[in-house]
């Protein structure tokens, strides 16, 4: 079924009784030419471009729980193109170009909110790293603007300018950044996959993936064995026990990170705000509610719930950096399964057991990421190559010593 | 109305508060909700989506409806609870979503088209013209959505946060949290029990039924004396436990001073709590659910619960002619306490046919409530009998689905709550939680002689798990009133909406047609309808909306699962958790002992990591920083300047190994430093990338102290630490910060050695003190250190004593220096002076380069190991695809550098594909004259000579630049020797 | 040559806030005392027979108001009083802190609640007795905490914070005092 | 979260710095392959279940430690000195 406002308007008013099911729940078939690993963003989208634009059909998305359910519906909802390094700058790029047309291509709307991305800094230092990354961002042929301490004041009258622990210098914004609406991207992508006859099937855990002669065959799982040509791990937050399956150790450890949303309030932030210092960011959702993090909890966890401590370094970020949201009340509070590498960029690349490959490392900015690692992914999948966008983001970068790190901040997984 | 004789409330103390601007009068001991109540007040707010109107639901914190903003200005507070705030003298409250008025919403427009406003319709529509989301559509979404408003003003209160121990926790304190709480401190443990409620005895208080025949209320205070008597046991009122988190971690929201008129000065407005327990009692009680039946949000319908508090515990009747409608026995308790309170009872209707009920009242048995009317307020309600639909005049309908324990915190660690047939109800796993022990109406025990056995066996077995040895308590004589229900979820009726969620407007429909389109998840349900996501985190809803899919996917309850409960149990403001960051309190500051003279000298502070540190020092007649910074910088090169550099990090390090240890750090060697000689180094992270640099001074055999830069002084003591016990615990090494006892000065400049001499006892010269020389001096019975060592390029010297002197030191520096024709300078003319020298900072050393990008490469020694050096040596980390480090200048007619522009060819188009590098640092140079910059360009040192071109198009700014060498200044380095 | 002074005491203290009073403890000779390996039980006699106190175990301090040994961490302890005598360079790295430290006396009834209010240490008086110390944070200074009397406290924080730990710990005072 | 220093006893996590997995004490040598210095550096186990990784009581008392914690549930079952570790 197509969605419209006509198609809202001729169900209302026969009591919204033939809206139709969003997707098929099928049976797994016995064989598939691609099994992908996770029903996720990014394995929903790799599914939906490998049916959209490689022509393949008899693939299956095999999810452990429910659709959506990983990090794509337990993240802050911020899409953006700011990055520095080659690699990083134009895959991030090419899936914000994607972002820009997801609701026509999917016929869904998924909110894409450009409402503007906007990093503070606090020193002069600071800010020449800014202009670094704006200028990288312009030389991509992405949109960055420097704002001065007036200029953002003007657009951000709220923020601690005069008493703050560390003073406000200004700020780079990225007028095309923003939000979406998290838990329509993968159901978008789900049913535009299900719509182009890709099998999505919930509720059935891999436990064990078929290796013969160091060639891929299939996977067993809690429904059964099923055999495949090609096996996509797709399990970004879980992806060391799914590489573990292939006997495969990845460059990564997993972490806990936690976000938070506060009861419906009106309009009293219209931006993403990033703020360095304090490790802290916020915008607020359609529904009233600011969605607000900070960093991560620092230890290797799978346990999916943040500790006291950061709960309050947060809190406190958000004190100093514009006390006028004291008086907003946290309502809930979450954390998600980081797959943290040791240079804070991803992984999408073939493995060396032919048929395998794995699609990892998103660390905590795997959301906005979601159109172009599945788009990149299916590339490969299909072609066997490379997608140009993604081409930096293989796994022996780590041994040879060509990282993408953007942060600086060396070898240890949790400082990206 | 309120009701004579009854309620727990002062009515000797009137208490006048204003709602909505209309002024009113409640007494002490009322909040909100019972004072509007009982002066005949229903509508109280309005629905999120719909802006349908809202009365009261409930008497506790998970109210959905009832929510106000109090206060005004920078005190205004949004979505506060009407049923928890405390009224006090002078409180003021408003409505919220609403325009222009509670009475008169132009947003309830929505509700006339609430069949196109299904769950999810979002996804549906709005997608055309593309433009029209962010410019139209998303602002009406926004503006029309939310509940209270922020007042844009920073948050004034005072809040605190603070941290308790104990050995035991207990949450809640109604009969079953303190008969634990007694058990547990008789026992000697020391006890915590927090109660949410302004009042302990939980349930007892609304309720009539007796203990050791006397009104409940009578029992809890004396439980309450003796409990508040003992040394060991800590009460904490209005505190509500938020969270339960790892090894024996509790947060909880203390309200200190919201509830009084006039606070002592001082007084936070909260506190936030986080409590270390050894073990926990959880008697948190239970949640009455609704029934979702056709048009059950009208002001008026209530929980049967509430209405039962609002006359028992406040005085007050909900309504003149109650219904009574439930499912359960328990029900008939609100029926029963408003006849004898003298309130009409229309009608008690109970949905179970085979139950026999006496009351002095009209019964209706094997009956539901199909239908309400009424707007803004109550006015019949249509019962479906077994002989058709009757219609019933009534101003409040008391309805009871049942009761939910109060589970949640028994779930933050991660488990699920399991089904029980007998109650229909989730309770508690008691494997969930390792030290938590659910007892009461919480675990499923609905009875209060239920409840008091449980509090104490649960008491029992945490003061096991403590080893310690519990005495008799003895239980107060009470009722044998069972609990029985048939489960009645929603009622059908003649399709009108059924409101599960009422805070965010979830219907019956809603969850029916999530599952329609294959939302059949749980998870999926609640995302798609937002069921659970508003003020009361679905606390009234989620086992209704969960049943509901049950009902419509045909899938049992236990098998539908439910959604995961998570911190905090109500929301928490912001500011009680952060509160310590608020203002300057993020972080420590961190002052030099020149700071006072610094701060008098009006030079302006900037941050360097924790510290402050002057930019520059203005003199008179200087209008701009650049006027001052390049009189610093030439005072430096012509006659000596002064500098606080005492926030660089030093460590000292001494022992048998410490030559070893260094050479295992450091990239170049440190063993072969002469004793009274400094070195510089470069230090690598593991991964073979710079950490920092710095230098070090041999000072004995066995005696080092070593320099960090200031931001990475931190790090590098971590690291060192690291070394010594986690990789070669075997060398006998102790290290010491010592940042903090020596302030250092670096006097720079022709004239720095004629200033040291003038400041102390023995004159040094260049045959005893040469360039890189340390050694100990004396400044009159001060013992000092001095260092020849340079940042600026000229002949310099740090020297450091202890830093009670440090303030005496730099007044006499300065003083002399001013005497020679110098001054104080500051970091910009630092920065100009290291810049015109090639000196890096973390500017250069931002994380990603190498010792090969900065040229050090030979100072990666090759005769021994280093950290870092077996991973400099892949690849990646060298040949010319490197960025190395650089010297620019400006060719031509543009003469503007920026740091952050990027560098491409003379001709090529500023592109990614093109781009070659960055430019890290500029100046002006006042000694050439002319802008510099020290960069990061591709290939850079086979290119030194080369034209290329900057581009910076944030600024709008190119320019064509000369690669050169990054030594702008005196390259053969005559000056430091002088 | 210059004649140096050393800082006068803090302004503004001794303050009484409520039933607490805090004061600034005036110079002491502090020297980091850092045995090396296996030199632990020859460093101790060397104490008791230069300075009468005993090698201070982890989380205690021995000796008297004048002449402490403070634990101080791992592998170190704070000897403070008086000057150290040179032959404890034989057994352990000495390193003179006297300047590294500011020490604030923390008194009254109400202390530990005051102290509650920063740092997130049991202070409880059957856990945390008279003569305990403890290496901790205290709004994210690291501190040292000595319980010096049965209502007094020893708080040192690195000298270049001494404000901000003054102002946390009057802060704390205030507030406590108002909900006395 | 709280963790029992073996010299401070029983702390808040605010405490302590994490560093990562406890390979980080196995540093190979320095001509060791690629390969190991690979996996030291960058490969993890990355075990859901029980643990050894390195924190520094930063706070604290300055000691590196290595924790044995189960990474699902964040029980701590053991904080031992990374020196005697080492040693042993």
């Amino acid at each position: 079924m197509r969605f419209s406002g006509w198609q809202v308007l001729r169900q209302g008013l026969t009591g919204n009784t033939g809206w139709t099911p969003q997707w098929r729940n099928p049976d797994p078939k016995t064989e598939y030419d691609i099994v992908i690993i996770g029903g996720g963003g990014h394995g929903l989208s790799t599914a939906y471009y490998l049916a959209k634009e490689h022509g393949l059909k008899n693939i299956a998305v095999l999810e452990k729980g429910y659709l959506g359910g990983g990090n794509v519906g337990r993240n802050t909802t911020i899409v953006r193109a700011n990055y520095y390094l080659p690699g990083n700058s134009e895959f991030y790029s090419h899936s914000l170009k994607l972002w820009e047309n997801l609701e026509a291509e999917l016929n869904y709307n998924v909110m894409l909110s450009q409402r503007g991305v906007i990093q503070i800094f606090h020193s002069d230092g600071q800010r020449d790293a800014a202009a670094r990354r704006g200028n990288a961002m312009i030389n991509q042929g992405d949109d960055a603007t420097l704002l001065d301490r007036e200029a953002l004041r003007n657009i951000l009258p709220y923020l601690d300018y005069d008493n703050a622990r560390f003073p406000v210098y200004g700020g780079l914004l990225h007028p095309r950044g923003g939000t979406a609406r998290h838990d329509a991207v993968a159901w978008g992508y789900a049913r535009g996959a299900d719509q182009r006859g890709v099998d999505l099937i919930q509720n059935c855990e891999v436990t064990g993936i078929d290796i013969e002669n160091g060639k891929v065959r299939g996977v067993q799982t809690s429904r059964g064995a099923i055999r495949a040509k090609k096996v996509a791990m797709v399990t970004a937050g879980r992806s060391g026990q799914t590489a573990a399956m292939a006997g495969m150790r990845l460059p990564i450890e997993s972490h806990v990170l936690q976000a938070f949303v506060t009861e419906g309030l009106k309009p009293a932030i219209d931006h993403v705000i990033s703020f360095g210092m304090g490790h802290f960011y916020i915008s607020q959702s359609d529904k009233g509610g600011l969605v607000f993090g900070g960093d991560l909890d620092f230890y290797a966890s799978y346990a999916q719930r943040g500790g006291l401590h950061r709960k309050e370094q947060v809190m406190q970020a958000a004190m100093t950096l514009m006390p006028m949201i004291g008086k907003a009340r946290v309502l809930r509070s979450w954390g998600g399964i980081m797959d943290m590498t040791p240079d804070g960029s991803p992984i999408i690349d073939k493995t060396h057991i032919e048929g395998l490959f794995v699609n990892a490392g998103w660390c905590y900015g795997g959301f906005k990421a979601v159109p172009g690692s599945g788009k990149s992914f299916a590339h490969l999948l299909a072609t066997g190559n490379h997608h140009q966008p993604a081409a930096r983001f293989q796994l022996d970068r780590f041994k040879s010593g060509y990282l993408l790190d953007e942060e600086g901040t060396g070898a240890q997984h949790n400082l990206h | 109305m309120r009701v004579e004789d009854k309620g727990l409330i002062d009515r000797a103390i009137t208490v006048p508060f204003s709602f909505d601007g209309q002024r009113y009068c409640g007494h002490a001991g009322d909040t909100l909700a019972s004072a509007l109540l009982a002066n005949g007040v229903r509508l109280m707010g309005r629905s999120f989506k719909y802006h349908r109107p809202r009365g009261v639901l409930t008497a506790g914190s998970e109210e959905p409806n009832a929510l106000v903003t109090t206060g005004q200005g920078a005190t205004a507070t949004p979505n506060v609870r009407a049923t928890t705030q405390e009224i006090f003298v002078g409180l003021k409250a408003e409505s919220q979503n609403r325009w222009p008025s509670l009475n008169l919403d132009l947003m309830g427009i929505n509700d006339a088209f609430s069949q196109f406003l299904s769950a999810g319709f979002y996804y549906k529509t709005f997608m055309w013209p593309k433009s029209f989301w962010e410019r139209v559509y998303e602002p009406i979404i926004r503006r029309s959505a939310g509940l209270g408003a922020l007042s844009g003003l920073p948050d004034t209160s005072k809040y605190d946060q603070a941290t308790a121990h104990c050995d035991l926790l207990v949450i809640g304190a109604g009969p079953a949290g303190l008969i634990a709480a007694l058990t547990a401190a008789r026992a000697g443990a020391d006890v915590i029990l927090a109660n949410e409620d302004s009042r302990m005895g939980g349930r007892l208080l609304a309720e009539t039924e007796p203990l050791d025949g006397e009104p409940a209320h009578i029992w809890v205070e004396r439980m309450v004396a003796e409990l508040a008597a003992m040394d060991n046991v800590r009460l904490m009122h209005r505190t509500t436990v938020t969270g339960v988190y790892d090894t024996g971690t509790y947060g909880a929201l203390e309200r200190v001073s919201g509830h009084l008129a006039d606070p002592q000065t001082g007084a936070p407005l909260e506190t936030f709590w986080q409590i270390a327990a050894k073990q926990c009692v959880l008697a948190a009680g239970a949640i009455e659910r609704p029934v979702a039946f056709p048009m059950n949000d009208r002001p008026g319908v209530m929980m049967a619960s509430g209405v039962r508090a609002y006359l028992n515990r406040w005085g007050v009747a909900a309504g003149q002619k109650v219904v009574v409608f439930g499912n359960n026995s328990d029900a008939h308790r609100t029926a029963m306490d408003l006849t004898a309170a003298g309130v009409e009872v229309a009608a008690l209707i109970d949905s179970r046919a085979d139950v026999a009920v006496t009351g002095d009242f009209p019964i209706y048995t094997g009956a539901q409530v199909v239908d309400t009317k009424g707007r803004k307020s109550l006015g019949e309600i249509h019962v479906q009998t077994s002989s058709g639909v009757e219609k019933i005049e009534a101003d409040c309908l008391a309805m009871s689905g049942g009761w939910n324990p109060t589970l949640h915190l028994s779930c933050h660690l991660g488990g699920r709550p399991v089904w029980n047939d007998k109650i229909h109800a989730f309770v508690p796993d008691p494997n969930n939680c390792a030290g938590l022990h659910v007892a009461g109406a919480a675990a499923g025990v609905f009875d209060t002689k239920g409840a008091l056995k449980s509090g104490v066996s649960r008491a029992k077995e945490a003061l096991k798990a403590l080893g310690l040895k519990a005495c008799a308590v003895a239980l107060p004589v009470t009722g044998d009133d069972e609990y029985a229900l048939t489960p009645l979820w929603a009622v059908k009726g003649n399709g009108g909406r059924a409101w599960l969620d009422f805070a965010n407007d979830v219907t019956l429909k809603d969850v029916e047609l999530a599952a329609r389109e294959n939302m059949g998840s749980v998870e999926h349900m609640k995302r798609y309808t937002t069921q659970g996501m508003a003020p009361d985190q679905g606390k009234n809803s989620n086992v209704g909306a969960l049943v509901a899919l049950a009902d419509a996917t045909g899938r049992g309850i236990a098998e539908t699962g439910t959604t995961t409960f998570r911190p905090p149990y109500v929301p928490v403001s912001i500011a009680a958790m952060g509160s310590s960051g608020a203002g300057k309190g993020f972080l420590p500051e961190r002052l030099t002992t020149s700071h006072a003279a610094t701060v008098a000298l009006n030079a302006p502070m900037i941050e360097a990591g924790l510290w402050y540190r002057p930019s520059y020092f203005p003199r008179n007649g200087e209008k701009t920083w650049r006027q001052s910074c390049d009189r610093e910088v030439n005072m430096v090169r012509e006659t000596v300047g002064v500098c606080d550099v005492s926030t660089l990090g030093k460590i000292d390090v001494q022992g048998p190994d410490a030559a070893r240890f260094l050479d295992f750090i450091y990239t170049n060697m440190r063993s072969t430093l002469k004793v009274g000689r400094v070195r510089y180094g470069l230090m690598l992270r593991e991964d073979g990338f710079v950490m920092d640099d710095g230098t070090c001074a041999r000072l004995g055999a066995t005696h080092y102290v070593v320099t960090t830069t200031t931001a990475a002084a931190g790090q590098v003591m971590r690291h060192m630490e690291f070394v010594l016990q986690a990789l070669h615990p075997e060398w006998d090494v102790r290290i010491t910060s010592v940042t903090e006892q020596w302030a250092q000065f670096a006097v720079a400049g022709p004239k720095a050695r004629a200033l040291i001499n003038a400041v102390v006892n023995t004159p040094i010269d260049n045959e005893n003190f040469p360039f890189m020389g340390c050694g100990p001096v004396e400044i009159g019975a001060i013992a000092a250190r001095l260092f020849r060592i340079s940042f600026s390029g000229e002949h310099a010297y740090e020297i450091a004593v202890p830093s009670r002197f440090g303030a005496s030191m730099f007044d006499a520096l300065l003083a002399l220096a001013e005497g020679m024709g110098g001054g104080a300078y500051g970091m910009e003319s630092l920065n100009v002076l290291r810049i015109e020298k090639g000196f890096i900072t973390h500017a250069e050393i931002h994380g990603r380069v190498t010792a090969f990008d900065i040229g050090m490469e030979r100072m990666v020694s090759a005769k021994k190991d280093c950290i870092g050096k077996a991973a400099s040596m892949r690849a990646g980390l060298n040949g010319p695809v490197r960025e190395q480090l650089v010297g620019l200048k400006p060719v031509g007619a543009g003469k503007m550098l920026l740091a952050g522009a990027h560098l491409f060819g003379k001709e090529a188009e500023a592109v990614r594909d093109n781009d070659q590098g960055g430019i890290t640092s500029v100046c002006f140079s006042p000694s050439m004259g002319i802008p510099l910059g020290l960069a990061l360009l591709q290939n850079g040192r086979e290119r030194h000579g080369e034209v290329i071109r900057m581009v910076d198009h944030l600024r709008s700014v190119e320019t064509f630049c000369e690669v050169c060498d990054p030594v702008f200044f005196d390259p053969e380095g005559g000056r430091v020797r002088g | 040559m210059v004649e140096l002074q050393a800082d006068e005491p803090r302004n503004g203290l001794p303050i009484v806030v409520g039933g607490c009073t805090l004061s600034e403890v005036p110079f002491r000779v502090l020297t980091s005392v850092s045995p090396y390996k296996g030199k632990e039980t020859q460093l101790s006699e060397a104490l008791v027979k230069a300075h009468g106190m005993r090698l201070a175990a982890p989380n205690r301090s021995t000796g008297k108001a004048d002449a402490r040994c403070v634990w101080f961490g791992h592998g170190q302890v704070l000897l403070i009083g008086p000057k150290p005598d040179k032959g404890l360079a034989k057994s352990a790295a000495i390193v003179e802190q006297s300047d590294s430290w500011v020490s604030l006396r923390l008194q009254g009834a109400e202390a530990p609640d005051v102290l509650a209010r920063l740092t997130s240490i049991d202070l409880r008086s059957a856990v945390f007795k008279r003569g305990h110390t403890a290496r901790t944070e205290l709004r994210h200074m690291m501190v040292s905490i000595t319980r010096v009397g049965q209502e007094a406290f020893e708080v040192m924080a690195f000298r270049s914070m001494a404000e901000t730990l003054q102002h946390d710990l009057q802060d704390a005072m205030e507030s406590v005092a108002a909900q006395g | 979260m709280r963790i029992k220093c073996p010299l401070c006893g029983e702390r808040d996590r605010r405490e302590f710095y994490y560093q990562g997995d406890a390979i980080a004490l196995q540093r190979p040598d320095a001509d060791a392959p690629a390969a190991d210095w690979d996996d030291y550096l960058h490969n993890r186990d990355n075990i859901a279940g029980v643990t050894r990784d390195l924190w520094h009581h930063e706070t604290g008392c300055g000691a590196w430690l290595v924790v044995t914690r189960n990474t699902n549930t964040h029980e701590i079952l053991a904080a031992a000195l990374a020196s005697d570790e080492v040693s042993a």
